[in-house]
């Protein structure tokens, strides 16, 4: 059992860090994709940027499409199957 | 009178033995959870009939030649059904609010804490007598943790499918009392000051990035976790039907019909696994336990970790919504929510929690996928 | 000149044989009948079509590498088909009529004395030289008598798998042919007076009644009758999911797409089993001259069941619901609403008819599970 | 064949009254159920039933309620499969 | 440091070979297409997913036991998956172009000249070293200019399983190219004042033209050329459920939930045949060529043909629609209309396209049927 | 090679001849049913070409049931999976 129990040990050593790593790794990713879609926009998003910061200071009040989309949300995952 | 005599023993009533008896209430009180109290009805519904059917004497349901048989080998043997409800499952998740805030993958990486413990905890378990987990029963026992069934299902089936009715039972028994179990543990881990902590509004996330981000968790996925991509693949592909925005029919199917098929038929077979003899063990005592301690200590960590980033962050970080990480998607955020609106009725934290919700089920996945690399 | 021998040879002119041009005929009527004649077009327009494909020389879609090889063998050898079909029939049925007045359930046993009386019918046939019946067979045949297919096809797929084809195609039709077939006998065994008999309304039935009943259904059949369980325990559960209220998505996939699903194929790989070796014998005729008969006496047995029940009620029972007993859902209790209209144009008996009909749902999948008991 | 015959014979009397108990059973089952939800009522139920003793007058009326089942049960066994 | 090197072993880092990252890289590009330029998304989806999970080192999809293993042979071994999608087609296809001007199946014919001259071209590519197509090769390559991808996707599961990925890319990237492969062919065959011609308006086909249809397809097809009648069987069979009008409910669920589901994992399956070491060989540069040249010449014998018969036809025909003869359903239709009103922008040929477009499918699978029965 | 060829090129004669036959046959299959339908008209149908036949001289311009139709086939086939 003691061997067992180094090897359980071991797991939960390498296992933990492998999760955050590739999680780590996941953050970077998103990261680029962000910069990726700011590099190269469509010319949509152009024109959402424009729009977006001509709304910037009214942002601090609660946004509208926010509350959509949370109320979109939680319908969504009422659904869920899980 | 022979036939008589033949018609009596083709009752139920001389072949009925304690244990069956025993698991058929189990099955009842699946069904009472499900139904009066809402519990996870989708899946224990299923579950709770199959365990009825199946300990019925002489009615041969989960022998061969009899539905459940075959639906169980064609499905679990297989892994084909929680793959296919991880198609559907990412068919209906939106990632918006973790790529809007990825730091919240760290969330989703700390609870996944609560799943290696356990596998420390399983095997210690063994020195009571009674107890012989292997290390791959443990492992498929400490996957209970990562509060996500299809994942615990498909570990079970590859690592320990004699434990397949116990865990996944357990997985969505405490999926669904996560609004019991997780509350005081976040409340003793928080100040009353730090759970009413705002968080800052999430940015819009464009559709391009959405599209991108199943791929590039796939790429990620594949190059350094194979063994984790038949979960993450199927995961990926849902979503990217989702999000491509140009196959709305089969992103509908996906997350509809066929993901409700595959329900009605998974919970049947997981259900048909809860015969007497696989289920009235000490060993269901164990599991049950140890999947209540990986539960707890996964919330645990998930709110430690949101601590810790709240301290080195230059945006404010409610702690509470480190314990949506364990995934138990929606519910988890849901709870998140709850107790946040308690300390500050204005404090709605119920999309900054889908960052770290979502990020768990990546996280527990990959947590399957590195146990079955080392462990499998 | 190689080339177009070849070809001759690969026509079907130079294979074709009277029986497989008589059997695509039978193919054509069946789907006149559907189409024309709206008789069960759900299942005789697969079952006509299949019936076409089967006997086609050289196309061998139902000889091994064919679909319709692998549907059967998938579907009705292990007898998935049939067990979903009565989960998608249990998600569509409602059971308020039956428990509002429990009385009716007798009028549903009734019924089946058409399904007993007919195995004593099909041995003296045997009397006749060319019929060699076994008591298996007989037993196949006779359930025709409960009109309902899918139990029809589920006993037969396990007691007489060579007589399939043609006790589904007799099943069917004379399920179709109930407008027909019931009204002469219902008349001849009711006074006017008797068919005017108005009945009292029913209570309104609770929604736990409605879940505690399927669970009821099964515990009886788990207990008394196993071998009836898979039948039973299917309907039920499709019931339960309908019933339950909380997993709508489930039940809602379980009476749409997955029942049309498994009835397309259900109906091809039935009528692949139409092919001229099978169907066109003897024993054909005797299984259709049998159907007729266990029909008709099943539906007189409902009718004198309800003028004794009458005898004995202080309520008034009407005579003629006793002839939606045979099942045959909605069909015998339109018909029963139809005649009773006749007698008295203020009289809808259609409610209280769905009570014995669905009763007879559950009659004749009792019966099937005894036989498989007994004959299996 | 006068073997067949008797065991035949044997299944119609054996199959004819099994069908009967079962179903009779089922019927003590329906009433069981019935006296339970009448014995342990929700709360919703106990309002309904206040509501329909102050109806029962007027029941000998054709109910709303009951028109409206049968046009939908109608409606849904219009749609069945068999 | 065990366990870090089993790890390491386990990613697929140490394991890939450039062929898998090529093939990766081709998945992508597929993705790609479809997502942002919409080219078939609906099949080009799921088979570049399918490319990059065949193709992860140690994944083991499509190995025994892999999710993408199971998938290919219940699905695309058996014929299975072709065959359903054909019903769906069959039940989302309105042939009342078709009837009402008949003539147009010359067309469809025309353009299966494709098919058989590319069957020549393969043999003859034989002559190049590294090129050894049999036969049976030749001929599932070929099918490729029926521009109907189930049915190339039949044939060649059939006739050259080894090469199914590549031809289904193939068939399914020059159905999507059909907008820019067809015109410059159909200008350069016709004068301006042909692309000018108006065609007469069709009579309206009643309802029970419409049923008989696909009843005398079935029947022509099984009595002269039975080796056609799975593809063209289930075609007609999705065809009767839709115009039938009885079985509403059957045929709304053949062209929705079931073809979208067969396509899905038609799609994943198909994918899962683009392994680096059946795709990346100079056979399938080979195949890529014959399948743009088949293509070239079916779009060309329809223009030719259509020309022909409005010489010797009383009623004009714009040669145009001769091109929709290749089927590619309703692309190809699409584009001659596109063709026609840039020439004449008052002259709407989409109608009228119709017909010969849902002729070139028929016309293609009577020529798989030919090839199956003269090379299979 | 040359063996491979000659039969290629028979595939390709009698292939092209058989289409052509099948679809011909098909073609007479056509019309036989439209004769059939004329011969034998259902009484929907017979009133039906009493009002086509007045409508006759108005179809000249756009029939409004063919823009139906032409649009109901593109919404049709657009959402074809091929
Ligand atoms: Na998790
Ligand atoms: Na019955
Ligand atoms: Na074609």
């Amino acid at each position: 059992m003691a061997d067992q129990l180094s090897e359980a040990g071991l797991l939960l050593a390498v296992g933990m860090v492998v999760v955050f790593a590739f999680l780590t790794l996941l953050i970077g990713g998103i990261k680029s994709i962000e910069a990726f879609v700011r590099a190269f926009p469509s010319k949509e998003e152009q024109a959402n940027n424009n729009k977006n910061k001509t709304q910037a200071k009214a942002a601090t009040e609660i946004n509208p499409d926010i509350v959509a989309a949370i109320s979109t949300a939680v319908h969504v995952h009422r659904h869920t199957t899980r | 009178m022979d036939k008589l005599m033949t018609l009596w023993q083709s009752t139920a009533l001389p072949h009925f033995e304690i244990g069956q008896v025993i698991m058929m209430l189990v099955g009842c009180v699946l069904l009472y959870l499900a139904i009066v109290k809402k519990f996870e009805p989708l899946l224990l519904i299923p579950i709770g009939f199959g365990a009825l059917l199946t300990n019925i004497p002489l009615a041969g349901f989960s022998e061969e030649g009899g539905l459940l048989y075959y639906v169980y080998h064609v499905g679990i043997d297989t892994g084909v059904f929680p793959l296919l409800i991880f198609m559907g499952v990412g068919a209906m998740t939106d990632f918006s609010a973790l790529i809007a805030n990825p730091r919240m993958l760290l969330l989703g990486a700390a609870a996944q804490f609560g799943i290696f413990a356990t596998l420390f905890g399983a095997i210690m378990l063994n020195a009571i007598p009674g107890f012989e987990f292997s290390l791959k029963d443990a492992s498929a026992i400490a996957i209970i943790g990562g509060a996500d069934g299809p994942t615990a299902i498909f570990l079970a089936s590859k690592l320990a499918p004699e434990l397949l009715g116990a865990i996944a039972v357990a997985a969505y028994s405490y999926m669904a009392l996560v609004p019991i179990i997780q509350p005081p543990i976040m409340k003793a881990l928080t100040s009353e000051e730090e759970r009413k902590l705002p968080m800052a509004q999430l940015r819009i996330v464009s559709k391009k990035e959405k599209i991108l981000f199943p791929m590039a968790v796939l790429m990620l996925t594949l190059i350094f976790l194979p063994s984790a991509t038949p979960l993450v693949g199927m995961f990926c592909f849902g979503n990217l039907l989702k999000e491509c925005g140009v196959v709305d029919r089969l992103s509908n199917t996906a997350q509809n019909e066929l993901i409700n098929t595959v329900t009605i038929f998974l919970g049947l077979a997981v259900g048909s696994k809860l015969s007497a003899d696989k289920f009235l063990t000490v060993e269901t005592l164990g599991i049950l336990a140890l999947g209540a301690v990986a539960f707890g200590i996964g919330t645990a960590a998930g709110v430690l970790m949101a601590k810790v980033m709240n301290k080195f962050s230059k945006d404010n970080i409610n702690p509470l919504v480190g314990a949506a990480g364990v995934s138990a998607v929606p519910m988890a955020a849901r709870v998140v929510n709850k107790v946040g609106l308690e300390a500050n009725p204005h404090n709605f934290l119920l999309m900054h929690a889908m960052g770290p919700n979502v990020a768990g089920v990546l996280g527990s996945a990959v947590a399957a996928g590195i146990l079955l690399a080392l462990v499998g």
